[in-house]
Protein backbone atom coordinates (compact mmCIF):
# COMPACT_ATOMS: atom_id res chain seq x y z
CA UNK A 1 0.00 0.00 0.00
CA UNK A 2 1.32 3.48 -1.38
CA UNK A 3 0.32 6.84 -1.21
CA UNK A 4 1.66 9.97 -2.68
CA UNK A 5 0.03 13.02 -3.39
CA UNK A 6 2.00 15.80 -5.29
CA UNK A 7 2.62 18.45 -8.24
CA UNK A 8 4.73 16.66 -10.38
CA UNK A 9 3.42 15.05 -13.21
CA UNK A 10 3.69 10.73 -12.87
CA UNK A 11 4.08 8.09 -15.72
CA UNK A 12 2.07 5.28 -15.38
CA UNK A 13 4.50 2.86 -16.91
CA UNK A 14 7.30 3.77 -13.97
CA UNK A 15 4.70 3.56 -11.21
CA UNK A 16 4.02 0.32 -12.41
CA UNK A 17 7.45 -1.28 -12.75
CA UNK A 18 7.29 -3.59 -9.45
CA UNK A 19 3.83 -2.80 -8.54
CA UNK A 20 2.14 -6.01 -8.04
CA UNK A 21 4.74 -8.59 -8.01
CA UNK A 22 4.65 -11.66 -6.08
CA UNK A 23 3.59 -15.46 -7.17
CA UNK A 24 -0.47 -14.49 -5.89
CA UNK A 25 -1.07 -11.64 -8.15
CA UNK A 26 -3.12 -12.87 -10.91
CA UNK A 27 -4.84 -9.46 -11.89
CA UNK A 28 -3.95 -5.79 -11.78
CA UNK A 29 -6.49 -3.21 -12.63
CA UNK A 30 -5.74 0.82 -13.17
CA UNK A 31 -7.20 3.87 -13.17
CA UNK A 32 -5.97 7.16 -14.45
CA UNK A 33 -8.19 9.96 -14.41
CA UNK A 34 -7.28 12.52 -17.24
CA UNK A 35 -8.13 16.18 -17.63
CA UNK A 36 -11.02 16.47 -19.94
CA UNK A 37 -11.77 19.42 -22.26
CA UNK A 38 -15.31 18.56 -23.53
CA UNK A 39 -15.91 22.12 -24.22
CA UNK A 40 -12.47 22.44 -26.20
CA UNK A 41 -12.58 26.08 -24.39
CA UNK A 42 -10.24 24.75 -20.86
CA UNK A 43 -7.13 26.45 -20.74
CA UNK A 44 -5.71 24.44 -17.31
CA UNK A 45 -7.26 23.33 -14.63
CA UNK A 46 -6.51 24.07 -11.21
CA UNK A 47 -6.30 21.40 -8.31
CA UNK A 48 -5.87 22.92 -4.49
CA UNK A 49 -5.51 20.23 -1.81
CA UNK A 50 -5.66 20.63 2.43
CA UNK A 51 -2.00 19.11 3.12
CA UNK A 52 -1.92 16.57 5.83
CA UNK A 53 -5.82 15.85 5.91
CA UNK A 54 -5.73 14.59 2.21
CA UNK A 55 -2.72 11.74 3.26
CA UNK A 56 -4.31 10.97 6.06
CA UNK A 57 -7.69 10.62 3.80
CA UNK A 58 -6.86 8.76 1.02
CA UNK A 59 -4.45 6.08 3.48
CA UNK A 60 -7.89 5.44 5.41
CA UNK A 61 -9.37 5.09 2.37
CA UNK A 62 -6.63 2.60 1.42
CA UNK A 63 -6.96 1.17 4.24
CA UNK A 64 -10.62 -0.02 4.18
CA UNK A 65 -10.32 -1.14 0.77
CA UNK A 66 -7.64 -3.63 1.85
CA UNK A 67 -9.59 -4.86 4.71
CA UNK A 68 -12.60 -5.76 2.52
CA UNK A 69 -10.52 -7.34 -0.46
CA UNK A 70 -7.96 -9.68 -1.01
CA UNK A 71 -5.52 -7.13 -1.96
CA UNK A 72 -2.05 -7.90 -2.46
CA UNK A 73 -0.85 -4.63 -3.18
CA UNK A 74 -2.36 -0.87 -3.98
CA UNK A 75 -1.23 2.64 -5.14
CA UNK A 76 -2.57 5.94 -4.93
CA UNK A 77 -0.80 8.69 -6.97
CA UNK A 78 -3.01 12.15 -7.02
CA UNK A 79 -1.49 15.57 -8.28
CA UNK A 80 -2.32 19.09 -7.15
CA UNK A 81 -1.71 22.39 -8.68
CA UNK A 82 -1.89 23.62 -12.85
CA UNK A 83 -2.54 20.51 -15.13
CA UNK A 84 -3.50 21.13 -18.97
CA UNK A 85 -6.27 19.62 -20.87
CA UNK A 86 -5.44 15.49 -21.43
CA UNK A 87 -2.91 15.48 -18.48
CA UNK A 88 -3.33 12.81 -16.05
CA UNK A 89 -4.77 13.90 -12.41
CA UNK A 90 -4.27 11.00 -10.34
CA UNK A 91 -4.24 7.39 -11.08
CA UNK A 92 -5.14 3.99 -8.67
CA UNK A 93 -3.76 0.57 -9.08
CA UNK A 94 -5.05 -2.51 -7.21
CA UNK A 95 -3.03 -5.87 -7.35
CA UNK A 96 -4.95 -8.88 -6.21
CA UNK A 97 -5.60 -12.52 -6.77
CA UNK A 98 -8.50 -12.42 -8.27
CA UNK A 99 -10.65 -9.85 -10.93
CA UNK A 100 -13.23 -9.40 -9.04
CA UNK A 101 -10.94 -8.27 -5.90
CA UNK A 102 -8.86 -5.99 -8.14
CA UNK A 103 -12.20 -4.12 -9.86
CA UNK A 104 -14.31 -3.91 -6.63
CA UNK A 105 -10.98 -2.67 -4.97
CA UNK A 106 -10.40 0.15 -7.78
CA UNK A 107 -13.85 1.17 -8.19
CA UNK A 108 -14.24 1.52 -4.30
CA UNK A 109 -11.21 3.78 -4.22
CA UNK A 110 -12.06 5.70 -7.25
CA UNK A 111 -15.29 6.86 -5.39
CA UNK A 112 -13.80 7.66 -2.13
CA UNK A 113 -11.50 9.50 -3.74
CA UNK A 114 -13.96 11.83 -5.28
CA UNK A 115 -16.40 12.43 -2.55
CA UNK A 116 -14.02 12.12 0.33
CA UNK A 117 -10.78 12.76 -0.25
CA UNK A 118 -9.88 16.99 -0.05
CA UNK A 119 -9.19 18.05 -3.58
CA UNK A 120 -11.15 21.14 -5.43
CA UNK A 121 -10.97 21.62 -8.80
CA UNK A 122 -11.02 24.58 -10.77
CA UNK A 123 -11.16 25.14 -14.23
CA UNK A 124 -9.97 27.79 -16.34
CA UNK A 125 -11.21 29.03 -19.55
CA UNK A 126 -11.33 31.96 -21.89
CA UNK A 127 -14.07 33.12 -20.48
CA UNK A 128 -12.82 32.68 -16.73
CA UNK A 129 -12.40 30.51 -13.71
CA UNK A 130 -14.47 28.22 -11.95
CA UNK A 131 -15.02 25.89 -9.38
CA UNK A 132 -16.40 22.26 -10.09
CA UNK A 133 -19.45 21.74 -8.24
CA UNK A 134 -19.81 18.44 -6.76
CA UNK A 135 -21.83 16.13 -8.60
CA UNK A 136 -24.76 14.50 -6.32
CA UNK A 137 -23.88 11.04 -8.70
CA UNK A 138 -20.47 11.21 -7.19
CA UNK A 139 -22.19 11.03 -3.44
CA UNK A 140 -24.56 8.94 -4.23
CA UNK A 141 -21.61 6.45 -5.67
CA UNK A 142 -20.92 6.00 -2.05
CA UNK A 143 -24.20 3.96 -0.75
CA UNK A 144 -23.34 1.19 -2.96
CA UNK A 145 -20.46 0.25 -0.99
CA UNK B 1 -6.85 29.31 20.28
CA UNK B 2 -7.98 27.34 17.39
CA UNK B 3 -6.56 27.50 13.94
CA UNK B 4 -9.51 27.54 11.30
CA UNK B 5 -8.27 26.98 7.61
CA UNK B 6 -10.61 27.47 4.30
CA UNK B 7 -10.10 26.05 0.89
CA UNK B 8 -11.34 26.60 -2.59
CA UNK B 9 -14.13 29.34 -3.34
CA UNK B 10 -14.71 29.41 0.92
CA UNK B 11 -10.86 30.81 1.07
CA UNK B 12 -11.42 33.25 -2.00
CA UNK B 13 -14.36 34.52 -0.65
CA UNK B 14 -12.88 35.13 2.96
CA UNK B 15 -10.13 36.18 1.47
CA UNK B 16 -7.32 34.22 2.99
CA UNK B 17 -6.37 30.59 3.80
CA UNK B 18 -5.97 30.13 7.32
CA UNK B 19 -6.43 32.31 10.37
CA UNK B 20 -5.97 32.24 14.40
CA UNK B 21 -8.50 32.36 16.46
CA UNK B 22 -9.55 32.94 19.85
CA UNK B 23 -13.35 31.32 20.53
CA UNK B 24 -15.42 30.47 23.23
CA UNK B 25 -17.67 28.66 20.56
CA UNK B 26 -18.85 25.41 22.02
CA UNK B 27 -19.87 23.50 18.55
CA UNK B 28 -18.62 23.77 15.10
CA UNK B 29 -22.54 25.82 14.13
CA UNK B 30 -21.63 28.39 17.10
CA UNK B 31 -17.84 29.33 15.47
CA UNK B 32 -20.17 29.89 12.64
CA UNK B 33 -22.28 31.72 13.69
CA UNK B 34 -19.50 34.28 14.93
CA UNK B 35 -17.67 34.23 11.89
CA UNK B 36 -20.88 35.15 10.19
CA UNK B 37 -21.05 38.10 12.53
CA UNK B 38 -17.98 39.32 11.62
CA UNK B 39 -17.68 41.03 8.43
CA UNK B 40 -19.53 40.27 4.98
CA UNK B 41 -17.22 38.26 3.48
CA UNK B 42 -17.84 35.80 6.40
CA UNK B 43 -21.40 36.00 5.67
CA UNK B 44 -21.46 35.23 2.08
CA UNK B 45 -18.90 32.39 2.15
CA UNK B 46 -21.01 30.78 5.72
CA UNK B 47 -24.53 31.65 3.91
CA UNK B 48 -25.50 28.35 2.86
CA UNK B 49 -24.06 25.22 5.21
CA UNK B 50 -25.37 22.54 2.78
CA UNK B 51 -23.07 23.68 0.32
CA UNK B 52 -19.58 23.47 2.87
CA UNK B 53 -18.00 20.56 4.86
CA UNK B 54 -15.93 20.84 7.90
CA UNK B 55 -13.11 18.89 9.57
CA UNK B 56 -12.17 18.86 12.52
CA UNK B 57 -8.36 17.92 13.41
CA UNK B 58 -8.33 16.93 9.53
CA UNK B 59 -11.41 14.39 9.97
CA UNK B 60 -14.46 14.96 8.23
CA UNK B 61 -17.02 16.06 10.99
CA UNK B 62 -20.82 17.88 11.64
CA UNK B 63 -21.44 21.13 12.16
CA UNK B 64 -22.93 20.01 15.43
CA UNK B 65 -19.42 18.46 16.26
CA UNK B 66 -18.50 20.31 19.21
CA UNK B 67 -15.15 21.91 19.46
CA UNK B 68 -13.27 20.91 22.86
CA UNK B 69 -9.93 19.73 22.26
CA UNK B 70 -10.02 20.58 18.72
CA UNK B 71 -6.89 22.64 17.28
CA UNK B 72 -8.02 23.14 13.22
CA UNK B 73 -11.53 23.91 11.88
CA UNK B 74 -11.19 23.33 8.10
CA UNK B 75 -14.27 24.77 5.81
CA UNK B 76 -14.62 23.95 2.06
CA UNK B 77 -16.93 22.52 -0.50
CA UNK B 78 -17.59 19.34 -1.08
CA UNK B 79 -14.59 17.68 -2.62
CA UNK B 80 -14.16 17.34 -6.06
CA UNK B 81 -10.86 14.91 -6.57
CA UNK B 82 -10.08 11.62 -8.77
CA UNK C 1 -11.22 -0.39 -31.13
CA UNK C 2 -8.12 -3.35 -31.70
CA UNK C 3 -7.73 -6.73 -30.66
CA UNK C 4 -4.54 -8.45 -30.81
CA UNK C 5 -3.60 -12.36 -30.21
CA UNK C 6 0.13 -12.81 -29.92
CA UNK C 7 2.64 -15.22 -28.67
CA UNK C 8 5.02 -13.05 -27.81
CA UNK C 9 4.92 -10.85 -24.59
CA UNK C 10 3.81 -7.61 -24.37
CA UNK C 11 4.34 -4.24 -22.82
CA UNK C 12 1.65 -2.57 -20.92
CA UNK C 13 3.29 1.01 -20.98
CA UNK C 14 4.31 0.38 -24.97
CA UNK C 15 0.63 -0.41 -25.31
CA UNK C 16 -0.87 2.21 -23.74
CA UNK C 17 1.20 4.98 -25.12
CA UNK C 18 -1.23 6.94 -27.66
CA UNK C 19 -4.01 5.00 -26.37
CA UNK C 20 -7.07 6.47 -24.93
CA UNK C 21 -5.88 9.96 -26.58
CA UNK C 22 -8.17 13.26 -27.27
CA UNK C 23 -10.25 15.50 -25.13
CA UNK C 24 -13.40 13.74 -24.51
CA UNK C 25 -11.56 10.73 -22.66
CA UNK C 26 -11.34 11.64 -18.44
CA UNK C 27 -10.96 8.06 -17.51
CA UNK C 28 -8.76 4.85 -18.76
CA UNK C 29 -8.99 1.34 -17.05
CA UNK C 30 -6.85 -1.21 -17.54
CA UNK C 31 -6.83 -5.05 -16.54
CA UNK C 32 -4.03 -7.26 -16.92
CA UNK C 33 -4.21 -11.05 -16.38
CA UNK C 34 -1.00 -12.57 -14.75
CA UNK C 35 0.10 -15.84 -14.40
CA UNK C 36 -0.23 -16.92 -10.38
CA UNK C 37 1.32 -19.23 -8.90
CA UNK C 38 -0.52 -20.00 -5.40
CA UNK C 39 1.33 -23.38 -4.73
CA UNK C 40 4.51 -22.09 -5.54
CA UNK C 41 5.04 -25.84 -8.07
CA UNK C 42 3.97 -23.85 -11.03
CA UNK C 43 6.74 -24.93 -13.23
CA UNK C 44 4.62 -22.48 -16.25
CA UNK C 45 1.18 -22.76 -18.10
CA UNK C 46 0.25 -23.54 -22.05
CA UNK C 47 -2.38 -21.45 -23.79
CA UNK C 48 -3.81 -22.91 -26.67
CA UNK C 49 -6.42 -21.18 -28.49
CA UNK C 50 -9.00 -21.54 -31.64
CA UNK C 51 -7.28 -19.43 -34.35
CA UNK C 52 -9.64 -17.25 -36.50
CA UNK C 53 -12.74 -18.17 -34.30
CA UNK C 54 -10.88 -16.12 -31.31
CA UNK C 55 -10.29 -12.89 -32.97
CA UNK C 56 -13.80 -13.02 -34.16
CA UNK C 57 -15.43 -13.61 -30.69
CA UNK C 58 -12.78 -11.06 -29.20
CA UNK C 59 -13.87 -8.41 -31.59
CA UNK C 60 -17.86 -9.26 -31.17
CA UNK C 61 -17.68 -9.06 -27.51
CA UNK C 62 -15.30 -5.14 -27.68
CA UNK C 63 -18.28 -4.29 -30.51
CA UNK C 64 -21.02 -4.93 -27.58
CA UNK C 65 -19.22 -3.17 -24.70
CA UNK C 66 -18.96 0.10 -27.38
CA UNK C 67 -22.72 -0.78 -27.86
CA UNK C 68 -23.10 -0.44 -24.18
CA UNK C 69 -21.24 1.86 -23.09
CA UNK C 70 -20.05 5.28 -24.12
CA UNK C 71 -16.53 4.61 -24.70
CA UNK C 72 -13.65 6.42 -27.05
CA UNK C 73 -11.43 3.38 -27.00
CA UNK C 74 -10.78 -0.22 -25.88
CA UNK C 75 -7.92 -2.60 -26.14
CA UNK C 76 -7.58 -6.62 -25.91
CA UNK C 77 -4.51 -7.83 -26.03
CA UNK C 78 -5.21 -12.00 -25.14
CA UNK C 79 -1.33 -14.30 -25.74
CA UNK C 80 -1.10 -18.11 -26.28
CA UNK C 81 1.69 -20.43 -25.95
CA UNK C 82 4.06 -21.01 -23.09
CA UNK C 83 4.01 -18.48 -19.93
CA UNK C 84 5.89 -18.13 -17.54
CA UNK C 85 4.85 -17.71 -13.13
CA UNK C 86 3.99 -13.78 -13.09
CA UNK C 87 3.99 -13.12 -16.75
CA UNK C 88 1.16 -11.36 -18.07
CA UNK C 89 -1.19 -13.41 -19.74
CA UNK C 90 -3.72 -10.42 -21.47
CA UNK C 91 -4.58 -7.32 -20.91
CA UNK C 92 -7.67 -4.73 -21.54
CA UNK C 93 -8.09 -1.19 -21.68
CA UNK C 94 -10.92 0.97 -21.64
CA UNK C 95 -10.82 4.75 -22.16
CA UNK C 96 -13.86 6.86 -21.83
CA UNK C 97 -15.23 10.47 -20.66
CA UNK C 98 -16.36 9.28 -16.94
CA UNK C 99 -15.06 6.58 -14.88
CA UNK C 100 -18.56 4.60 -14.38
CA UNK C 101 -18.19 3.57 -18.15
CA UNK C 102 -14.55 2.86 -18.25
CA UNK C 103 -15.13 0.15 -15.20
CA UNK C 104 -18.31 -1.13 -16.47
CA UNK C 105 -16.66 -1.95 -19.81
CA UNK C 106 -13.57 -3.43 -18.84
CA UNK C 107 -15.35 -5.90 -16.51
CA UNK C 108 -18.18 -6.85 -19.02
CA UNK C 109 -14.56 -7.74 -21.66
CA UNK C 110 -13.34 -9.81 -18.99
CA UNK C 111 -16.10 -11.42 -17.98
CA UNK C 112 -17.09 -12.39 -21.15
CA UNK C 113 -13.55 -13.15 -22.62
CA UNK C 114 -13.37 -15.97 -19.49
CA UNK C 115 -15.95 -17.58 -20.61
CA UNK C 116 -16.62 -16.84 -24.49
CA UNK C 117 -13.44 -16.73 -26.13
CA UNK C 118 -11.94 -19.87 -27.44
CA UNK C 119 -8.47 -19.77 -25.01
CA UNK C 120 -7.84 -23.16 -22.83
CA UNK C 121 -5.13 -22.83 -20.25
CA UNK C 122 -2.80 -26.35 -19.34
CA UNK C 123 -0.93 -25.98 -16.12
CA UNK C 124 2.61 -27.50 -16.06
CA UNK C 125 3.94 -28.55 -12.51
CA UNK C 126 6.07 -31.62 -11.24
CA UNK C 127 3.83 -33.73 -10.65
CA UNK C 128 2.61 -33.60 -14.32
CA UNK C 129 0.10 -31.06 -16.61
CA UNK C 130 -3.75 -30.37 -15.79
CA UNK C 131 -6.00 -28.35 -18.00
CA UNK C 132 -7.76 -25.62 -15.67
CA UNK C 133 -11.27 -26.52 -15.42
CA UNK C 134 -13.84 -23.67 -15.98
CA UNK C 135 -15.28 -21.93 -12.65
CA UNK C 136 -18.82 -22.11 -12.50
CA UNK C 137 -18.35 -18.18 -10.93
CA UNK C 138 -17.06 -17.02 -14.06
CA UNK C 139 -20.10 -18.38 -15.87
CA UNK C 140 -22.68 -16.82 -13.38
CA UNK C 141 -20.52 -13.71 -14.07
CA UNK C 142 -22.51 -13.31 -17.11
CA UNK C 143 -25.73 -12.95 -15.58
CA UNK C 144 -24.95 -9.58 -14.60
CA UNK C 145 -24.90 -7.59 -17.70
CA UNK D 1 -17.05 -33.20 -46.16
CA UNK D 2 -16.81 -31.18 -43.31
CA UNK D 3 -13.97 -29.70 -40.93
CA UNK D 4 -13.72 -30.88 -37.51
CA UNK D 5 -11.67 -29.51 -35.05
CA UNK D 6 -10.54 -30.20 -31.30
CA UNK D 7 -9.12 -28.39 -28.59
CA UNK D 8 -7.92 -28.81 -25.40
CA UNK D 9 -8.15 -31.90 -23.64
CA UNK D 10 -10.66 -33.09 -26.20
CA UNK D 11 -7.90 -32.65 -28.72
CA UNK D 12 -5.42 -35.01 -26.42
CA UNK D 13 -8.30 -37.74 -25.98
CA UNK D 14 -9.20 -38.10 -29.65
CA UNK D 15 -5.26 -37.61 -30.91
CA UNK D 16 -5.56 -34.85 -33.44
CA UNK D 17 -6.08 -31.74 -33.65
CA UNK D 18 -8.44 -31.38 -36.90
CA UNK D 19 -9.94 -34.21 -39.19
CA UNK D 20 -11.77 -34.25 -42.47
CA UNK D 21 -14.76 -36.16 -42.60
CA UNK D 22 -18.08 -37.25 -44.77
CA UNK D 23 -21.17 -37.17 -42.99
CA UNK D 24 -24.75 -37.71 -43.50
CA UNK D 25 -25.24 -36.49 -39.19
CA UNK D 26 -28.14 -33.70 -39.97
CA UNK D 27 -27.39 -31.97 -36.34
CA UNK D 28 -24.46 -31.92 -34.03
CA UNK D 29 -26.10 -34.50 -31.69
CA UNK D 30 -26.05 -36.78 -34.23
CA UNK D 31 -22.31 -36.11 -35.88
CA UNK D 32 -21.35 -36.80 -32.09
CA UNK D 33 -23.30 -40.33 -32.35
CA UNK D 34 -21.33 -41.02 -35.54
CA UNK D 35 -18.16 -40.12 -34.16
CA UNK D 36 -18.63 -42.05 -30.58
CA UNK D 37 -19.59 -45.48 -32.64
CA UNK D 38 -16.17 -44.81 -33.91
CA UNK D 39 -13.86 -45.65 -31.48
CA UNK D 40 -13.13 -46.15 -28.11
CA UNK D 41 -10.95 -42.62 -27.68
CA UNK D 42 -14.02 -40.43 -29.40
CA UNK D 43 -16.45 -42.21 -26.77
CA UNK D 44 -14.39 -40.98 -23.88
CA UNK D 45 -13.87 -37.74 -25.86
CA UNK D 46 -17.58 -36.94 -25.84
CA UNK D 47 -18.74 -39.45 -22.83
CA UNK D 48 -20.02 -36.76 -21.30
CA UNK D 49 -21.82 -33.24 -23.59
CA UNK D 50 -22.29 -31.36 -20.47
CA UNK D 51 -18.16 -30.83 -20.21
CA UNK D 52 -17.87 -29.73 -24.01
CA UNK D 53 -19.23 -26.72 -26.17
CA UNK D 54 -19.43 -26.37 -29.77
CA UNK D 55 -18.56 -24.03 -32.67
CA UNK D 56 -20.23 -24.11 -35.84
CA UNK D 57 -17.95 -21.69 -38.31
CA UNK D 58 -16.48 -20.15 -35.27
CA UNK D 59 -19.89 -19.45 -33.71
CA UNK D 60 -20.83 -21.11 -30.25
CA UNK D 61 -23.45 -23.27 -31.12
CA UNK D 62 -25.61 -25.95 -29.31
CA UNK D 63 -25.72 -29.10 -30.01
CA UNK D 64 -29.18 -29.63 -31.17
CA UNK D 65 -28.20 -27.05 -34.01
CA UNK D 66 -28.41 -28.04 -37.52
CA UNK D 67 -25.16 -29.11 -39.61
CA UNK D 68 -26.99 -28.03 -43.38
CA UNK D 69 -24.12 -25.53 -44.51
CA UNK D 70 -21.73 -25.86 -41.76
CA UNK D 71 -18.20 -25.87 -43.21
CA UNK D 72 -16.43 -26.24 -39.84
CA UNK D 73 -17.57 -28.05 -36.44
CA UNK D 74 -15.14 -27.76 -33.23
CA UNK D 75 -15.52 -29.41 -30.19
CA UNK D 76 -13.95 -28.33 -27.11
CA UNK D 77 -14.31 -27.96 -22.88
CA UNK D 78 -15.64 -24.54 -21.41
CA UNK D 79 -13.36 -22.19 -22.19
CA UNK D 80 -10.92 -20.29 -20.00
CA UNK D 81 -9.21 -17.13 -20.81
CA UNK D 82 -8.56 -13.75 -19.82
Amino acid sequence: MATRVQAAPFDLAAELAGFGQGPKVGAVVTFTGVVRDDSGTLRHMEIEHYPGMTERAIAAIEAEAAARWNLVDSLIVHRYGKLAPGEAIMMVATAAPHRGDAFAAAEYLMDYLKSRAPFWKKEFTAEGAEWVAAKSDDESALTRW
Amino acid sequence: MIDVLYFAWVRERIGLPKERLATSAATVAELVAELRSREDRYAAAFADLDALRVALDQELSSFDAPLAGVREVAFFPPMTGG
